[in-house]
């Protein structure tokens, strides 16, 4: 992977790092309501995923979709706003954080309904085939997704109709207070490739690597023509599963522990060891990060609340 | 004019459509050599080829999710349920995410999506393929509802709900399919949603029906007039958008109103429109208005245990002699 | 009697019926060890042991149909839904099995089985997680259908759910659950399906509420008593079956009446409600029936938008003096 | 296999097999309406699973239901007259041939919902479960429904709570028009048992002693409380889909080569070459099965319409 995609990628981490943190504090300022997933801990994989992306490309995502989004090439500043439903988010405060979508950037939404999001990236691709592109459609979803119905039919349509599409399950061991042990048959979910005749790939979630390596043969089928891939990236939440989680479903020390295995530091340890970056030039993505976040912020809460006498607008197209 | 019969005048808008803009394809259960159960694609598989027209594995929520899919990136997908009754595997592509992308967006989408398939009794299916489901689309906001009653209506209609930028919930019905009648071979024959069809004007009570019922109403209030009876029979033709101002100006005419159709009658569309004339006509209203629609059992198979449940026309003929106190 | 809230009330009767009946068990997501996103089986896996207390995979078809399935087999299931609009991804388990089966088989199988799980605005969960939906499941015939309001309407009528031999719908709803009540402590305290409850008697015009619309229609009843406006307030508490006496009795009495949920208006519950009252009582109705209810978009995210759509008090005093032609 | 349950899977066959043929004559002289999808080509399935079941075990079945009624015990009688929607029928004429049932012997139902009926066989299993007992729910369905949702997330749930369910899908190589090779992603079914972490098989269809193996082993499985099991039976449907179904998606050929597999025929010259039983004993029972044939014809067309007035009996359970 050259320089610039590694620091691309590095960037859009802390983007998702820093945006989410100052999420949660606006949260507990009771500046945002509603329910709000973060996905820190698990950034590789939205940022390495998007890395190999194009802006037509397309994705859907997840109730848990920040991390998406904002790889996906979301600004930060109507994103947060967004969040705070306000006139001048990506919804214009009618999606919210479970809703936020960015079409233009072929970010075809989060979705707040477990595994509601998988069929629609089929769709994205099927479009693309139709037409002729070399459009794929990445799908995210969660461990307690797979065991959804559309998680099912959708990768077997994606299959018979040999569709560019890449399934990726982020296996973050949890649906809620549930461990994967509990709700999936399976321990590699990736094994459930092979019912529906498509390559399968488990790989560490938290190494950017890893994940460039089987999503960019996962990408290139695709292109192709030759049909759809199913990725697991194992990985963890660091936070509860929504703010005020009291998580009486796993221990501090597993916390801790994965907490070692931050996919932020690992990626910028690697480039400093390998000599690729130096401190000043992370230094500065980290300010610049910092930055933004920062006027995200401030662009937020600046923001005017919509309208309520236009609650009914954008209902229909008017034709 | 040509004369057809509906499934048929349904079959030749798609195939006009699709010969017009090629963003549109057509996909469901059995549509391409089978040309579907009731014909409604014959022929377009030979015409278009099997990615335009493409056979769907058994996967409601798999397949109305990719039109979903599709139409966000740009298409205009037209997916066939082969039987209504099935949108209740595929009821949360439908009701929430079809529905309420547009809006949850805050407008920055465009789905333009058909989704089209027969629904109602007349074939002895019992309860799991006989329902008319309407109701519940009209309730959750986001969905445009239709329901083409004659062959021009299906037609017009169509091709109105094909050129929408909307999510768009098409209801057929199989008794009707093998009905004929004129159909205007203009190739932009369209008819706007939201406009009632005043199908026989009249003067002393309306009768509101649609899909099949309009016909049966119709047929009532031929028999009516002998009588010296003169009923005017509408056709709001689509539910949402709903023509209030048609049926309201009909009932502030006639004082008396009746609404029938096949979906169950507690929480049907009859509710909402015999709802609408109380709140916007009341004071002309000489009696309550009745609603009729299917008693609150499922639907049974024996035909005799089937005519006790859905209304019959002389249902309708008691009904409006009853708000006219006869 | 003992004080407790909303949430609690169902977690205790859960557990006394459990107790008392070993056919009964509970299944959802997030049940046991968590207790239920908002509590309501919380200790029940302490003291009923993984068996009875099960955690399902995100899987709303398959363990909704497990219910149906271990129904049918002799068992009592209860059904947690975490929210109900997640009803749809089962939809067909619901409305074409569960409220059909009996009916399909003559008569020949019973299905005891409760899903209940919370619905409605409040937490600015917006279009996918705040819906009130139960105008769909009034609408298929098949299913009891019940909406509790208070702490003890929620331990009463669950209780009755739980020994009825019918599959039941039971909205809770989310804002409800911390509000507390006094509750009977009788273990075999119930209440009645079909009974409405006059919350609070009234001779100027009827209100009639569900759910939390209940103690906000209270409210403004006690705000218009100063103002010399005497508002009967009904709570119906279960929708099907429905109490149409009482309610009709009311209107008998008043000549007036509103009709407040939080589900949209266009084809809710209301719509059926106020078509009842005027085909029971159209003699005496002074006005025509108000409707009030959610408006005709998906439930926005901000909180000021999410206001501007569902009904307000403000609205119900207003009704009320619009019936009243004040 | 001993001789007496042969025997039972050979009648059950010829049942079945002579049932659908007097259903499908009635339903040319119209005293039959509705749907009706028949069996006939695919009975050793239905026939030989049932035969290692009691009556305390449970099924649930298809649109293609009267072939698993049949095995699962019902009488010819009061099957026939609910085909014909008459008062006697097993329905008492409100379920028809697509929602037929018989729970007094374990029947759950037939389903019209393709996929429906699959996890209303998990709580069969699961209420077994519960209680202890040794009972097993067996779930029929087709290759068409193994694309469903429902298939999927009933084969997870099975498997993580390790439930006595037996997965028989019944691939007769068509859902409708279409073939399996355009719905399904995979050759044979039974691989994707290794998604569920469960033992699979695939067996022909139309073999009564390859069938008896696997089913045999399945059960054990399950009431040793090991889980459940998927079995793909390959088989062929005769008859079109439905009654004047065109067939345009296969040729005459291919149906009579099938025809040459016929399951019946085939038990019958196993019977006979292994001496097992004699042409008498055979023709003993056809004979009985086209009595009882003849009088459930009987029975139907003498039975009552059920009165219209009772159409409202049986919503409710009156408690
Ligand atoms: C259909 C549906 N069922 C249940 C929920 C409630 N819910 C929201 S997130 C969640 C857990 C999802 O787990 P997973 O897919 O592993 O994603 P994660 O939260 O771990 O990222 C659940 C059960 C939902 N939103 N939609
Ligand atoms: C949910 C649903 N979708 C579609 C149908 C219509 N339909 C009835 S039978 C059938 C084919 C089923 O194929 P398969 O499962 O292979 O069973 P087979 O008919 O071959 O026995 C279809 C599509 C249905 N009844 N239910
Ligand atoms: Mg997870
Ligand atoms: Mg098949």
């Amino acid at each position: 992977m050259d320089k610039e995609r590694l620091l691309w990628i590095y960037r859009k981490m802390q983007e998702i790092r820093k945006f989410e943190e100052k999420a949660l504090e606006l949260f507990e300022a009771d500046k945002l309501r509603g329910s709000v997933h973060l996905y820190i801990g698990e950034e590789a994989i939205a940022a390495t995923v998007c890395s190999l992306l194009k802006d037509t490309d397309y994705i859907t995502s997840t109730h848990r979709g920040h991390g998406h989004c904002i790889a996906k090439g979301a600004e930060l500043a109507p994103a947060l706003a967004e969040l705070m439903g306000k006139a001048t988010g990506y919804c214009q405060g009618r999606g919210g954080s479970m809703h936020i979508a960015d079409v233009t950037k072929g970010n075809l939404g989060a979705n707040a309904i477990v595994g509601g999001g998988i069929p629609i990236a089929v769709g994205g691709a099927l479009a693309a085939k139709l037409r002729g592109t070399d459009q794929v459609a990445v799908s995210f979803f969660g461990d307690g997704a797979s065991n959804e119905g559309t998680a099912h039919e959708s990768m077997n349509l994606a299959s018979v109709w040999k569709l560019p599409v890449i399934f990726i399950c982020e296996n973050n061991g949890f649906g809620i207070s549930t461990p994967v042990k509990q709700s999936t048959s399976v321990e590699d979910i990736s094994v459930r490739s092979a019912a529906y005749d498509m390559p399968g790939y488990t790989v560490d979630g938290n190494d950017v690597l890893a994940i460039n390596e089987v999503v960019t043969k996962a990408i290139e089928r695709a292109r192709k023509g030759e049909g759809p891939t199913l990725i697991e990236c194992k990985t963890y939440r660091w936070l509860g599963h929504w703010t005020g989680d009291p998580q009486v479903y796993r221990t501090k020390e597993e916390v801790d522990a994965w907490k070692e295995k931050c996919p932020i530091k690992r990626l910028r340890n690697h480039l400093l060891e390998n000599k690729i970056s130096t401190e000043e030039e992370i230094q500065k993505i980290d300010e610049e990060v910092i930055a933004a976040v920062e006027y995200a912020e401030k662009f937020a809460l600046e923001s005017p609340e919509p309208d309520p006498s236009t609650a009914m607008d954008y209902v229909f197209y008017e034709n | 004019m040509s004369r057809k019969s509906y499934a048929i005048a349904i079959r030749d808008v798609l195939a006009e459509e699709m010969r017009r803009d090629d963003r549109v394809f057509v996909m469901g259960e059995d549509i391409a050599e089978q040309g579907g159960i009731y014909g409604c694609t014959r022929g377009l598989l030979e015409e278009f080829g099997p990615d335009r027209v493409r056979n769907t594995p058994i996967s409601e929520a798999a397949f109305v999710g990719a039109g979903v899919g599709a139409a966000l990136a740009g298409m205009r997908p037209v997916v066939e349920l082969m039987y209504m009754d099935f949108a209740f595997v595929a009821a949360d592509q439908i009701l929430n995410q079809a529905a309420k992308i547009r809006y949850m967006y805050g407008g920055k989408a465009t789905l333009p999506l058909v989704i089209r398939g027969q629904q109602g009794v007349g074939r002895g299916n019992a309860a799991t393929h006989s329902q008319s489901i309407e109701a519940i689309f009209m309730h959750i906001p986001g969905l445009k509802v239709v329901m083409p009653s004659t062959p021009a209506d299906a037609a017009g209609l169509l091709r109105t709900a094909l050129r929408d930028n909307n999510p768009i919930m098409f209801f057929e019905h199989k008794i009707l399919y093998n009905t004929k009648g004129e159909v205007p071979d203009d190739p932009d024959f369209m008819i706007p949603f939201g406009k009632a069809n005043i199908v026989k004007e009249g003067k002393d009570a309306t009768v509101i029906a649609t899909s099949q019922y309009v016909g049966r109403a119709e047929k009532v209030a031929k028999q009516l007039e002998k009588e010296g009876i003169s009923v005017e029979v509408i056709d709001p033709r689509t539910l949402v958008p709903f023509d209030t101002e048609t049926v309201v100006n009909s009932v502030k005419k006639t004082g008396r109103a009746v609404v029938v159709h096949e979906a169950h009658k507690c929480g049907g569309v009859g509710a909402e429109i015999a709802s609408i004339i109380m709140e916007e006509a009341f004071n002309y209203l000489d009696a309550p208005v009745i609603r009729l629609g299917a008693k609150s059992c499922p639907l049974p198979f024996n035909l005799g245990l089937e005519n006790a449940v859905v209304p019959q026309e002389d249902d309708i003929e008691k009904a409006v002699k009853s708000v006219l106190y006869k």
